[in-house]
Formats: C-alpha cells, structure tokens, sequence
C-alpha cells in the first residue's frame, strides 16, 4: 500500500498544486513540498528492510501490491519494491526536493501548471522504479514523458520548442519499440503456456527461441539506451537539458536517464538472459564509445549547460558498460553510478541554472573569472566538477572503480578504452571550471551595481547543495550500505545469466587470459 | 418503336465528350466564378446528354431517369453556388476565384 | 600510541574543513592569525604524532608494521577495500617527510603568502594536500593508495592555478593535471589487471600472492608497466615530465612542498612499496632504470638552458626524480628512498629560498636579471647555496650520501657496458654544473637590472623554516633511514676507490665549469645557442605533444562541436520537412489549380487506359 | 435527319465556344441558353421527349433566370468587360486549353476503340416509361432527390441572405 500511497500522493499533490494557484499565488511550491515530503516519509517505511539482508530464494521483493487492473488480457496492477527499486525511489524523491529547492523562485508564470507537471513526473518515474507488470511499466513509462514534455516546452530557454519536439520524438518512438516488444513477448508466452500474462515474474519463465528473443531484446534495449542515452541515440540529450529549466534539467539527469538504466537491469538482462549475453560485447563497446564520445563533446561545447549534457552521457555509458559486463562488482557499480551520478549532475545543472540566473548567459566564451565574484558558488562548482571527473574519495569514483574493475574481469581491451574516459572527464570538468570560475573577470560583470541578482548563494541554495555535497562524500568513503541494498537484486540477475551458461563465462576469462598472454608476448624471462 | 433518325450512338458520345471538354476548358481559364459556375453547367450538362444518348441506344429508361438527377442536383448545385456567389462578392467585392485561396497549405 | 597515528591525516584534514566551513558561520574573513593557527597547526601536531609514535613504537623496534582499520570501505563480490593503513618504516619516513617539511613549508607559507586576500584558501589547500599525501603513503590497499594519489594531484592542480585570475597559471594547473591523469588512467588499468590476476588489491596480500603463487611473470610485468605509468606521470619522468616546469606557476612554498618534496616523489614511493612485484619482471625494473636515466640526463641539460629561478629547480627535481627511478630500477631501493628524502630537505630548502629571493626580487624570477644578491640578502644566499651544495652532491653534504649510494648500486649493475652508471656520472656533471651555475647568477657577479631594488623580505617565519632545512640539508645525510625491515638487507661489495673517486670528482668539476659558464653568461644576457634553445625548450616535448596530440584533439574537438551524430537525425528531420514544404506547395488554394491537376491526371489515368 | 443532328450539333459546339470565351457575362449566358436548347433538339433527335422538354424547361428556363438574376445583383456594370479581357490573356488560357484538347483527344480514341454495334437502332422512350421507372424503381433515389432540393433551398436562403457583418468576425459568419 505504501507504495500506491506514494504514487497517489503525487498524483494528487500535482493536482491540489494547479488548482490552489488560483487562491494561493505561490502555494503550489508549498504543497509540492508538502507533497514530496510526505513521499519520503512513507519511503521511511521501509527502514526495516534495510539491515537485514534479504535472502535470494525467498524472492527478492520487500513488498508488493496486485490488483487487477484489465483481467481480460491478464494485465495488473502490479507494484512491488525490492533493494534497486527502493534505491531508486529515493533518489527520485530527494531528488524532486533538491530541484523543488533550488529552483524555489525561478518560476514566474503559470506556476501551478509548472509544479503539476515536476510532481506527475516524478510520479511516473515512481512507478517506473515500481511497475512489475509489463503494461503498467509502459503505462508509467509514458506518464512520465508527457508532463516532462510540458516542462521543456512552456518554461525552457530559447529553442525550447525545438528541444522539447526533438525530446519527445525520441522518446515516443523508443518507448514504441517497447511497446512492441512487451506485446511480442506477452504473445509468445501465451502462445506457448496458454495464459496471457504481463507479469514480470511469470514472463521471466518464458521460453523463448534464440531468435526471438533477441530481437524482443533488441527492442527493449534500443528503448532502454534511448533513455539511457548512449550512442547513437543520444542527441536529443544535449538539447533537451540545454532548453530545459533548471527543475526540468535536475529532473531529466537526475531522474529520468536512470530509468533506461533500470529498465536494461530490470527487464533486459534478467528476461533474455542468453541474448543479453550473445550482445554483451556489443553493449559493452557502445558503453566505452559512449563514455568517449561523450567526454570529447564536452570538452568541445561553448554552452556549459551543453556541457554538463555531454558529459551525462559520458557518465551513463559507464553504466551500460558495467551492466553489460555481466558481472557483479560491474553491475553494482553500475548502479552506484546511477545514484553518484544522479547526484553530480543534479547539482551542476542546479549551478548552472543559478550562475544564468545571475549572470543571464551560460555562454563560457563570455564568462570567467566568477570566482572573484561569486566564491561560494565556485567553490561548490569546483566540489561537483571534480566529483564529476571522478575523484576518489567522492560516490562518482567508487562507482567508475567498480565498474571499470568489475568489466575488466569480462572484458579487457573495451574497458581499457573505456578508462581513457577518465581523462576525458578530466579535460571537460577542469576546461569548465577554467573557462567559467577561473581567469579573468569580464568586465560586465564587475559592477555589481546592476542589481542584487549577483549575490552569492543563499542560504536556501546552499543547504540544497552542500547536503548533495556531503552525500557523495559519504557515498564515496562509505558506499557499502547502498551495495549491501542492492545486492539481491543485482547477484539474482547475474545468477539467471550465469545459470545461463555456467561455463560460458568461465570460459571468455579464460580466452581473456589467453589473449592477454599472447599480447604481452615474452617480453620478462 | 425503332427510332430511325438517330445519327448513331459514337456521334452522340463524341458530341457530349467535346462539350464537356469545353466545359472543363472554360472552367480552366475562367477567372469570374460566374462564368466558371456557366462551364459546369456546360459540363454537367454534357454527362446528362451522355446519360441519355446511352438511354437510348439500349432502349433503357434508366438513361433519362439519370437525367431528371442530374437536372436536380444542377439545381441544387447552382442555388447554392450562386448563393455563395452573392456571399463572397459581398465581401470581397470581386468575383475573382483567385482571390479565394484561404485554404492554402 | 599505535592508534595516534590515524590522527596524523585526520588533523590536516579537519583543518581543511574547518578553513572551508568558516564563511557558512561568519560572515567576515577570519584573521590570517587565525588561518595559520589551524592550518599552520594541524600539520604541526600531524608532525608532533609522528614524531612521537617514530619514537615510541618504531625506534625500538625497526621491523614493527602498524595497521589501522577504520572502516570498511568497499565490499563487493570478491573486492574487498578497507579504509586501512599500513605503516612500516618505508611508510614512517615518508611520514616524516610529509609532516616535517610539510609543516616547517606551512611555516615558511604563513610568512611568504602574508597578505594575500586568498590566505585562507591556501591553507585549505594547503592542509588538503597533506591530506591526501599522508593517505596516499599510509594506504594498505592500492585503491586508497589511488585516493591518495589523485588527491593529491587534485590539490597540485588547485594549488599550480592557485591565482587564477591570470589565465597562463590554470592552463599550467590543467596540463599539470590532465598530463598525470594519464598516467593516472595507466595505473587504474595496471590495479584493473592486478585485481583480475589476484583478486585482490591489498598490497600485503598482493605481495605474497605474486610471491607465493606461479604467478603469470607476463601479467606481472604489463601490470608493474602499467603503474610505472601511473609513476612517471606523478613523478614528472619521461615521458610525461612537460607538466613539472609549467607547475611552477604556483606559489613558491607550493612548489617546495607539492612539486619538490613530497609529491613528485610519490612514483617513487609507489614503486618502492610495490617492489617484491617489479624484483618479478625483470622487463620493468629495466623499464625504470631506463626511465629513470634518461630523465636524469634530459632535465638535467634542460636546466643548464634555463632562466627561470623556479624552472632551474623545476628541471632539476626532474633530474633528482630520475636519479631515485634510477636506484630503484637496480635495485637500490633504500638508496631511492634515501635519495628521497635527502632531496625532500634541500630541495625544499631551494625553492623556499628562492621563494625569498622572488620575494625580496618583488616578483622577479628572471636570473639574467639578478646577480651580486649575496650581499643584500646574505641569510638567503647561505642557505641557497647549502642547498646547492647537497643538489650537487658536493662531498659531506645529505646529497652525497644518497647519491654516492645510488651510483655505487648502478655500477654494480653490470649489463655488458655500465650504460646507467655512465648516465649517473654524467648527471652528476650536469647536476654541478646547473645547480651551481644558478647560484653564481643569482647571487654572485655583477649586479642585474632587478637587484638595485631588491628588499629583504624575510621575517621570522620564514627564517627558521629556513634554518632548520638548511641544517637538515646539511647534515640530513647522517639520517639514514633503517629501511631493511621492508627492503630486507643489501650488501654489496665495494667497488674500486676509482669509481668513489669519479663520483666524488664530478660535482667539483661542474662547478668549475658552472663559474665560467656564468661568468660568460653573465655577459652575454639571455642569449641562447640552438642547441641551448632546444635545451631550454625541454627537449621539444611540449612542441612534440601539442601538435601531435593536443592540436589533433582540439582540432576534432572543434570539429565535431556540433556532433556529426545529430547530423544524421537534423537531415532525415530536413529531408521530411523538404518533403513536406514540397507538397503543401501544391495545395496553395487555386481551385483552377486544383482543376488542372485534376485534369492532368484524368488525362493520365485515360492514357494508360489507352495505352493497355 | 443525320444533317439535322449535325447542324444542331455545330450550333451547340460553336455556342459552349462562344460561353468560353466571351466577355460579357449576359451574352455569354445567352450562348449557353443557345447550346441547351440545341442539346434539347438533340434530345429530341435521340427518342428522349421528355428529356428534351426538361432541358428546356428547367435547363434554359429556370436555372439560367437564377444566374441571371445574380449578375444582374451582383451588377458589376460595364468594368467587367475589360476585366474579363485582362483575364482572359492566352497565357491563360493556351494551358487549359491544351489539357482539355488532350482529354478529348483521349476520350475520341477510346470511344472510337469500341466495338460499337453498327445496328444504329435507337428506341424511343417516352414520358410515361420515364415515370414508371422514377417512382417504382427509383423512388428512394427520387426521395432523396427531394430532400436535396430542400436542403439546397434552405442552404440557398441561408446563405444568400445579407446581415450585418462586423469587421473583427467576419471570418466565421458563415
């Protein structure tokens, strides 16, 4: 129940925000908070889970919720929680107050509609992170992308229309190709046992040809990367964030990237577990290129929102290639990438937004030295850029380390290519601090005599981000509580692989060894 | 009863093919939408001689029934358009067709 | 008294918070006094701690390894992390090091950086750094070890651009940087491949995995490749040496303590503490001599080349590094440590006296400009030139004895022709002849253009720093570090008196040719030869790396700024939109039009009724 | 009778050309009143009285008294005449008229490929057979005849009716 309650006060709180606008003129903040916070508060439910380690066999869900929803085509309404989804849940709550926070005053026209639209996406990426039947998944799936549309398109930046059309193309025709393939995969299990069902559970015993379903795992992947993004799906990306307001940005890369991230774990890897491994290296590669490709886009963007995007992507690829690696240490690090990431890039869409809203351009070429000017929200850039380059120490680290330790056991040579993105996120972060926070002043911004606009972070601002801050401090010198959270999740989809072909994987190491002896050649006696 | 004036069937269709040819010349080229509405009468009533030339040639009384059709909806046809007519001049104040191309994509 | 030592990275660490929470409290800028109470402070009781476990707990007992669990840090599958630490003597004088020198610099820094609005940034920095340092040495695990490592780099970064408002200082910062995060990425990837070999990245456990087990010798060999990569990033070796001489756009204590004494000689520990591996490839321990002879020579000539006070100091550690790769990878690996040290107090000694001379100089680093300083500034000039004494390893200063060990151990290491003793010997030449040829520019001669106003600018802070390295330098060499319980014990024979005798004659001759290159020099200014050009632009490496790789970068970077990728989606988006301009042309509201088309195709269609 | 046939024929031919291309709007119905009553002859020609009747009756008669009247409501007066003559330019008019001559060519070889019996035998088909079939067979189709008219009548009255339109919604008066 508590996880329907979360959904419906969403919901409903997206509702009493647009209506209240018309007696209360900035109420629908207020309520959204409200809203949200209640949200975490019945998270809090689950504390009990947390400790004790939930054992493999005897399922790994905390709590569930079925209700019949369309009998007839065997659809339900099915929710149910376990360690990634409740990760997860509450990354999109704290996550919906850290952007409700810091963009506190941004929103000057239509207000109520705005704070709608933020709380009906988060409650469809809610149930994303909770829908365990398949059509229920795709419902929510599209219930998330609408309102998000609405969010781009009336309170964006100057291409907004553009980016939102672009956005929403991309999108809708991914989450087709999704469409296509639940329904393909709910046939041939009816076809074969009979029973029509959308059940996560009851399709994860689906017998399938080879052939079959790969291409039914081909398009869930091509869905799943589109959101992800990686290449070469990934240009709607760098428009939408770029256009998005900062709400809108925070939500997008906090949020809503880490539901095509959650969807291969959830969904891909563990339903078609002998193709996901026929296209492991695949997925790998687009992984490593993506972490590169990204990482070199960044470096050459002008618009340091565009920036932070491409660098998204670079992040995100660390975690298609930690999925795909097949192997725990990878898969966990993926998903502490999600989290790590989640939080970094929320909060350097979160400083963006500020700088633009103080200085009125995002434009490096015409920025610098800000930190002569601003040295508190600089010096909290510095903390997220380097969080996003990486630095030990911070929860970005601890998820790249293990995802890059837990490939490299799967597969050398891509991870080595994908660890050359380390520099890459090198070259971006520090080019950004450089061109924006270092060097000099321009001269239109030295008299702050223009308006109060200019003064450093507010309290407000502040707490939102340092408690960010501290968070990826604390995840990147104590992430084990969150591995330990999402472990029967992740050792119960590497199991259905490894069951898969036991000897299978034993064996590529094996080659892997093989080539790595071969490469070296007899170079030591 | 045989009827043995006739000049034949082909002359009959031919007639009412040049005649509706003209009709859709002069509905071509015709910019008042006086003279257009003339041309579709000139047309309709071409496929109404055609009706009843094939009427006749197979002895059929379906030709000339088509014909008391064609005759209405000519009717029909024309009050209306004229009335549309008396509708754009009054607002235009041209009878140029051209000038109505609101419709463009 | 064990547990004290778990304080000894904490407190810089708090000192670093404490300086980077106070604007969330107060409102003003705190006083500079206290800025050096905490940042000052907390380094010293750091050194304090060390000082008194080094006493208590190891000084009786040589072969005592301590190890601090803290936490758990990472425990997933089989890798296994712990936020631990490992402290041996090798670990214990690196210690020493960091919190000694480190906190007689901070001293040194309170003095030089004295009314600078961003005191206390550079304290938090400051503190930070030593930090990192310290966890980077004390790590029982290659992947704290890395935190450490990067930390540290981090810290170099902010502290090289530390006055950012002048663009040239970042861009050195971001070379220095990006250039060690690609050795950096080469030991992520050698770690990637030692955990895949052994399942673990504890280094004990590590150790006696490669010991004990038939291990493979080829993984062995490309993974210590792989973390002499990391090495000579970090340490400034070839080839990836061109970020060092840029550093230096840091505060002068910065580059005595980060680019000096402490940091650039992590590689050098790193090896050091993974050296039961490299003793297995007998491919890397060569990979390291080489690297580090080559290095030595290189930087050394580039130093005779420069004019730069800093940069002088800049090539020359460079070289020192060299020499300590060059210990290690035959073998010395306590005269690499030693050398370490020694080289952490003179070196330090030489930038904070020429942090001085900068100062008193306002600002001026050009030596061609000074010259006859010895008698404005008398304090600095006898401690530069203590210093200068050990660099070049005059006899009965620390540097000699360090360096006599390492050249002594390469001699031994015969493989056919001496090659690395030969580089030693000539690096010696070399080390006489520029360290020496700085000093006489500097100090003696004529006076330059800047010297008129030079001011001494020394206060109390500054000098006893400078005092206690001086007698550090000088006598530092009677330090040597019980290193066996790590390194076990190496005996060696002596070689002939004429090999002692060459080392010895070197430096002595360097600084005769170093007397009359300065007296020419001091002459003929700042003209250079082609070869001294080539020498002073660092052999060509900057010129070499920026057109081969950075330009090629930039270039794709700019390039491909709008992703080529969108292209594809922008032109099926352009070709539907062609498509759709195309026909709503042809609905353009022309009945007549219309009718023409209608009898266009009526025609068609009766044309192919025609036709069939 | 064959020549009859053609010179009505001719007659109606050369008026519908004279429809086409003539200035005056009055003339040129007066024309077309010429070609319908030369196709009633026609009518008559072919057995079809009552056709032939029709076509004069309602045709000629009653439809051409409504387009006169409207010209005569729109009464452009005598401006029309030379608008029509700068309409009417052959550029305008070498296209449709080249169009329509290709159609006829088409529509003269396809009737002409036709295997057309050569028993020219046409029947007469008179008014009471004519009536038979309208209200026995057709008679739904006479209904709605019917009601077309009626919704022609009223659409007509509706339309046709002036009101006062204002300036700022006279986009949706219709």
């Amino acid at each position: 129940m508590t996880l329907l309650a979360i959904i419906i006060i969403l919901f409903a709180g997206g509702i009493i925000a647009w209506l209240s606008e018309r007696y209360l003129q900035k109420g629908g903040r207020w309520i959204s908070l409200v809203s949200l916070l209640l949200a975490a508060l019945l998270l809090v439910n689950y504390w009990s889970y947390l400790g004790t380690p939930q054992s493999v066999s005897g399922g790994p869900w905390w709590d569930s919720l079925q209700a019949a929803w369309i009998p007839r085509f065997g659809i339900s309404f099915h929710l149910a929680v376990d360690g990634l989804s409740f990760l997860m849940l509450t990354l999109t709550i704290a996550m919906g107050i850290f952007g409700l926070v810091m963009t506190w005053n941004d929103i000057n026209f239509r207000r109520g509609f705005f704070y709608f639209n933020f709380l009906w996406t988060l409650a469809g990426v809610v149930g994303v992170f909770t829908a365990i039947d398949l059509f229920l998944f795709f419902f929510f799936w599209e219930v998330m992308l609408i309102p998000m549309l609405f969010l781009i398109a009336v309170w964006g930046y100057e291409k907004r229309i553009y980016a939102a059309i672009k956005f929403f193309i991309f999108t809708q025709a991914s989450s087709l190709l999704m469409l296509i393939a639940i329904v393909g995969l709910a046939y041939i299990h009816y076809r074969n046992s009979g029973q029509l069902t959308f059940n996560y559970n009851e399709l994860l015993g689906a017998e399938l040809t080879a052939n079959a379903a790969y291409w039914l795992m081909l398009g869930f992947f091509i869905a799943f990367i589109v959101k992800l993004p990686a290449l070469p799906f990934h240009t709607w990306l760098p428009d939408a964030h770029t256009q998005a307001p900062t709400a809108g940005s925070i939500l997008l890369a906090a949020i809503l990237l880490k539901t095509g991230a959650y969807g291969l774990l959830r969904f891909n890897l563990p339903l078609f577990p002998e193709s996901s491994m026929a296209f492991a290296p695949v997925a790998m590669t687009i992984g490593a290129i993506s972490v590169i490709y990204g990482a070199m886009l960044a470096f050459a963007q002008r618009d340091m929102k565009r920036l932070v995007a491409y660098s998204s992507v670079s992040h995100m690829g660390f975690v298609l290639l930690g999925l795909y690696a097949l192997d725990t240490i990878a898969v966990q690090g993926a998903v502490m990438q999600m989290i790590a990431h989640g939080l970094s890039t929320a909060a350097l869409f979160a400083l963006v937004g500020a700088l633009q809203h103080r200085l009125h351009t995002r434009d490096m070429q015409q920025l610098g030295g800000v930190w002569a000017i601003l040295p508190k929200l600089s010096a909290v850039a510095l903390f997220f850029a380097i969080a996003s380059l990486g630095l030990p120490g911070l929860g970005n680290f601890v998820a790249e380390f293990t995802v890059l330790v837990g490939s490299f056991r799967s597969n050398h040579w891509i991870t080595a290519l994908a660890a050359i993105g380390l520099i890459g996120a090198a070259l971006y972060a520090l080019l950004m601090m450089q061109r924006v926070f270092f060097g000099k002043l321009r001269n239109q911004f030295e008299s702050p005599s223009e308006s109060g606009d200019t003064a450093d972070l507010s309290l407000r601002e502040s707490c939102a981000l340092l408690s960010l801050a501290l968070l990826l401090v604390v995840i990147g010198l104590r992430p084990q509580p969150i591995f330990n959270i999402s472990e029967p999740t992740v050792t119960q989809a590497i199991a259905e692989i490894k069951a898969v072909a036991p000897d299978q994987n034993l064996l590529s190491s094996q080659s892997q060894r093989q080539e790595i002896l071969i490469s070296t050649g007899d170079k030591s006696p | 009863m045989p009827f043995e004036t006739a000049p034949g069937l082909e002359a009959g269709v031919l007639l009412a093919s040049i005649l509706f040819c003209l009709g859709l010349a002069g509905l071509m080229m015709r910019r008042n939408i006086i003279f257009m509405l003339m041309c579709v009468e000139i047309c309709t009533n071409a496929a109404a001689l055609m009706f009843v030339v094939a009427g006749a040639h197979w002895g059929n009384a379906d030709g000339q029934v088509m014909f008391v059709f064609v005759v209405t909806l000519a009717a029909a046809e024309v009050a209306i358009a004229l009335a549309l007519v008396l509708q754009f001049y009054h607002r235009k104040h041209t009878v140029d067709i051209d000038q109505l191309n609101e419709l463009r994509g | 008294m064990q547990g004290l030592l778990a304080w000894v990275p904490l407190l810089p660490l708090i000192g670093f918070l404490l300086l980077v929470a106070i604007p969330l409290f107060y409102s003003k800028e705190p006083s500079e006094k206290f800025v050096t109470a905490i940042g000052v402070g907390s380094v010293g009781i750091s050194a304090l701690l060390t000082a008194i476990v080094a006493t208590t707990v190891f000084w009786q007992n040589p072969g005592e390894v301590v190890n601090i669990a803290l936490w758990q840090w990472m425990l997933v599958d089989n890798l296994e992390l712990g936020f631990n630490f490992h402290v041996d003597w090798l670990t214990l004088v690196m210690l020493m090091i960091i919190t000694g020198v480190g906190f007689l610099i901070h001293l040194y820094s309170a003095g030089y950086m004295r009314e600078d609005p961003d005191f206390r940034r550079y304290f938090a920095y400051l503190n930070l750094f030593v930090c990192a340092m310290l966890i980077l040495v004390m790590a029982d695990n290659l992947v704290l070890l890395y935190l450490g490592w990067e930390g540290v780099g981090l810290c170099s970064y902010l502290l090289i651009g530390f006055w950012y408002k002048n663009p040239a200082n970042g861009a050195a910062a971001q070379k220095a940087f990006i250039v060690t995060r690609i050795g950096d990425t080469a030991m992520a990837i050698g770690l990637f491949l030692l955990f895949f070999e052994f399942s673990t990245l504890n280094i004990p456990q590590l150790i006696s995995a490669a010991d004990s087990s038939g291990a493979n010798s080829q993984i062995i060999t490309v993974a210590t490749l792989l973390l002499l990569g990391g090495a000579v990033g970090k340490s400034a070796q070839l080839p990836l040496q061109t970020w060092l001489p840029d550093a230096m756009a840091g505060p002068t204590p910065v580059s005595a303590l980060i680019h000096a004494a402490t940091m650039v000689t992590a590689g050098v520990y790193l090896i050091a503490r993974m050296h039961p591996l490299y003793m297995l490839s007998e491919t890397a321990m060569t990979a390291v001599a080489v690297v580090g002879a080559l290095t030595l020579l290189l930087a050394g000539f580039s130093a005779i080349a420069q004019s730069d006070i800093k940069r002088v100091l800049a090539y020359s550690t460079i070289s020192q590094i060299g020499y300590m790769f060059l210990a290690l990878g035959v073998g010395a690996w306590s005269g690499a440590i030693f050398h370490l040290m020694t080289h952490a107090f003179f070196k330090a000694l030489l930038f904070l006296s020429a942090g001085s001379v900068i100062l008193s100089l306002h600002h001026e680093q050009n030596i061609f400009t000074m010259g006859g300083l010895y008698r404005r500034i008398p304090f600095t000039f006898i401690c530069f030139a203590i210093g200068c004494a050990c660099l070049a390893a005059l006899p009965f200063t620390s540097g000699f004895y360090s360096k006599d060990q390492i050249l002594l151990r390469a001699w031994e290491f015969h493989d056919g022709f001496n090659s690395l003793w030969l580089a030693g010997i000539l690096g010696a030449l070399v080390t006489g002849i520029y360290s020496f040829r700085v000093l006489f520019l500097v100090f003696a001669g004529s006076e330059g253009s800047s010297s008129s106003h030079c001011k001494d600018a020394n206060n109390t802070v500054m000098r006893v720093p400078l005092a206690i390295l001086a007698t550090l330098a000088l006598f530092g060499g009677m330090l040597a570090p019980p290193l066996q319980s790590v390194f076990g014990t190496q005996t060696w024979e002596h070689p002939a008196a004429w090999v002692e005798g060459v080392a010895i004659a070197m430096p002595l001759i360097g600084l005769v040719i170093a007397w009359g290159l300065s007296r020419q020099q001091q002459k003929t200014g700042e003209k250079r030869s082609p070869i001294m050009q080539f020498w002073f632009s660092g052999w060509g490496f900057d010129w070499l790396y920026e057109n081969l790789l950075a330009k090629p970068f930039r270039n794709l970077a700019r390039l491909n700024h709008k992703d080529i990728i969108d292209s594809i989606y922008k032109g099926t988006a352009a070709f539907s939109q062609q498509l759709n301009s195309l026909l709503s042309s042809s609905q353009n509201g022309q009945i007549r039009w219309y009718l023409a088309t209608f009898a266009a195709g009526s025609i068609l269609f009766l044309a192919l009724l025609v036709a069939l | 009778m064959n020549f009859v046939f053609y010179l009505t024929a001719a007659i109606a031919i050369i008026s519908t050309i004279m429809v086409i291309f003539h200035k005056n709007a009055v003339h040129a119905l007066l024309y077309l009143v010429t070609s319908l009553l030369a196709v009633a002859v026609i009518f008559y020609q072919f057995g079809a009285p009552l056709a032939a009747a029709l076509e004069v009756i309602i045709y000629a008669g009653a439809i051409m008294v409504l387009i006169i009247f409207v010209i005569m409501m729109l009464n452009q007066g005598d401006s029309t005449v030379v608008q029509e003559q700068a309409w009417l330019q052959p550029t305008t008019w070498v296209g449709p008229a080249i169009l329509s001559a290709l159609l006829l060519v088409q529509l003269i070889l396809l009737v002409s490929s036709g295997q057309i019996s050569s028993t020219q035998t046409f029947h007469y088909i008179g008014p009471k057979q004519v009536g038979i079939a309208l209200f026995s067979h057709y008679v739904l189709a006479v209904e709605l005849a019917s009601m077309l008219l009626l919704a022609g009548l009223v659409g007509a009255f509706h339309l046709a009716r002036r009101r006062k339109i204002d300036q700022g919604d006279s986009n949706n008066a219709i």
